[in-house]
């Protein structure tokens, strides 16, 4: 599908004579957010079907499958594309290392809202504050103010702003599409028909 | 693909059970046929083992207002925000109950019905978010402490990136510096379109009074000839009634809905009538 | 012999399982600085002899002498510290994908994040966030990265990093200095209270 894109590529013959899985991670070292497949065998040259069985490779690779050791990072695929993590049972080593103070938690009432809008987005500021039955003003600044969310666009009749989750809301909840958050439906079971199906997953 | 194990969604049943195991020293309610967490009172009503209809609001509030009392202001607003969703569905329930229904017996009993539905859609929904907002806390608070590659680019490809187009003055630059600086807010829907700009009783009437002074009579289509805003037309008749009752002018109205004709009637008019005159419309 | 590293790893006491290898590839991957020797044994704490060791099989790996394929980055000290660089291989690959990746303009939320920076330095990123309302993290990255802000010093207390604005930016702008910014506190009257005056010129 993409393949035809990536012959263009195959014209700068200079970087293709050195294996796939390096020119792959020459990319990762340097990128400084997540980088999608097609962008990647853009990158690199080569045909996405090439670069998605080299990621795995080096999936495996670096998690000790290889025929090397297994590696203190790890290869994720967050928030729609591929990023280089620290492996896990470093962190706290790494934490010690940079002594950074950890990011203030979110509270409850923002985490609630967070939640509302991510399965019921685009949504307005009062469709939210109808759901929570309070005033998300407030919780709406500070998810804005991290950029978990964003501003969508104007309803064309009220002028009222919609919101919806970003990106970088998917990195933070280590998750790589909308797609991966838990279906919430089944907890709806009994009273899901008055709600606007479709939106709730 | 390859399968990347910090990905993989949780069922929901897991969502589910995390609530369920949540510790429940919560507020507590105490009525004559439940005793026990809030959170339980609604697990039952949404599980239909206990009908909503027969949960006394007031009881429920007059616990929960104890129990704030002895609350940290910090617990206080999440839990207080909590409650507000149930107590207004609960009120717009009895509301529903409350409102006449017009001819039919058994419209009560829909309505009630109704809304004991759209009780349980909302509690439901409400709690779904509730519920799921777990799953997010715990996901946020794992990858916080995850550490992902991120650093400058080196020096010999940092001059690879292409030049940089440049087209501000000094002068756009401050002014991007102003518009940087300007307070933050956030846009804010204006209530204008649904309230009329406030009209003064008491102006209209001063005007009301002019008009009348000087021609002797006047009928009420003339003295709002001109006036396009309901507001004002409504504060003119507001005005004339007011008049009225200061015997300041006297109308007469030959039939229903007919012309209304108004005929300046006052002894003594002082101005100082006029400053007090719908006083009993201020707030 | 690389096992024998592992070994030495193992036997050492200090609190970690993991092998010292993966310890010292989770800190070379956040670092932006080489770092030294005996920095990088305080960080994973073992022995600066253990760490050298360790070095010296991740360099091999790394340039395809040990288990494993070679891979796209290695190993190099530079200037008497340690740190991944891409490998010199890709280069050219890295610098198509740079040049085709940042975008010839600044968007607007960068350039307003580099007015307040301009007008308010040395500010932290905290306090740039504080004032646009917005999460800055990725723009101040491409604004370093742009050379058109650099770090002055991390503050004392909080170790927050203080930024401010290089030459580049005075050439962009053609002025020979700050000073010639023209002043915007008259026109930030009610405002300007909250800021630190002498900074708002």
């Amino acid at each position: 599908m993409t393949d035809d894109v990536m012959q263009n590529a195959e014209a700068d013959v200079a970087a293709v004579d050195t294996p796939l899985t390096e020119r792959i991670e020459a990319i990762l070292l340097i990128i400084d957010e997540p980088i999608g497949l097609v962008a990647l065998a853009a990158a690199v040259g080569s045909p996405v079907a090439a670069v998605r069985q080299s990621i795995e490779t080096l999936v495996d690779d670096y998690d000790g499958r290889g025929r090397g050791p297994r590696r203190g990072f790890e290869l994720r695929e967050v928030g729609g594309g591929w990023r280089l993590y620290v492996r896990e049972d470093h962190d706290d080593l790494v934490a010690e290392f940079i002594g950074g103070q950890a990011p203030a938690r979110l509270s409850q009432a923002a985490l609630e809202t967070l939640a509302v809008i991510a399965y019921k987005q685009p949504v307005t500021r009062g469709q939210v504050a109808s759901i929570r039955a309070v005033n998300v003003d407030s919780v709406v600044r500070t998810l804005l103010a991290r950029g978990l969310i964003t501003e969508l666009f104007a309803d064309s009749e009220t002028g009222a702003i919609n919101y919806g989750t970003t990106d970088a809301l998917l990195q933070h909840l280590g998750i790589n599409s909308l797609d991966d958050l838990p279906p919430i439906s089944p907890l709806l079971d009994d009273g899901a028909d008055g709600f606007d199906e479709g939106t709730i997953r | 693909m390859a399968p990347s194990p910090e990905t993989a969604p949780e069922p929901a049943d897991a969502v589910l059970e995390e609530a369920v195991r949540e510790p429940a020293d919560g507020f507590r309610v105490s009525l004559s046929n439940f005793d026990g967490p809030f959170d339980l009172l609604l697990n039952l009503i949404s599980k239909h083992e206990m009908d909503i209809t027969e949960v006394s609001l007031s009881a429920v509030t007059n616990e929960f207002i104890a129990y704030l009392r002895e609350l940290g202001p910090e617990e206080e607003l999440d839990q207080a925000s909590e409650f507000l969703v149930v107590a207004a569905t609960l009120l717009d329930m009895k509301v529903v109950g409350l409102l006449p229904q017009g001819e039919l017996v058994d419209a009560e009993a829909v309505a009630l019905l109704e809304a004991r539905d759209l009780l349980f859609a909302r509690l439901l929904q409400y709690r779904a978010f509730k519920e799921v907002s777990a799953w997010f806390a715990r996901c946020l608070r794992r990858e916080d402490r995850r550490h992902v590659r991120a650093v400058r680019l080196d020096e010999k490809h940092r001059k690879k990136t292409p030049e940089l187009v440049w087209s501000l003055t000094p002068d756009d630059f401050a002014a991007l510096a102003l518009l940087a600086f300007a307070p933050k807010e956030i846009p804010h829907v204006g209530l204008d379109h649904l309230h009329a700009p406030l009209v003064s009783i008491r102006e209209q009437a001063a005007i009301v009074v002019t008009l009348l002074r000087g021609t002797e009579t006047l009928s009420f289509r003339e003295l709002v000839a001109g006036v396009n805003e309901p507001g004002i037309v409504v504060a003119r008749f507001i005005s004339v009634l007011e008049l009225y009752r200061h015997a300041a002018l006297s109308f007469e109205q030959l039939e229903p809905l007919g012309e209304l004709t108004l005929r300046w009637a006052a002894d003594s008019w002082s101005d100082e009538t006029l400053a007090t005159l719908g006083a009993d419309y201020d707030r």
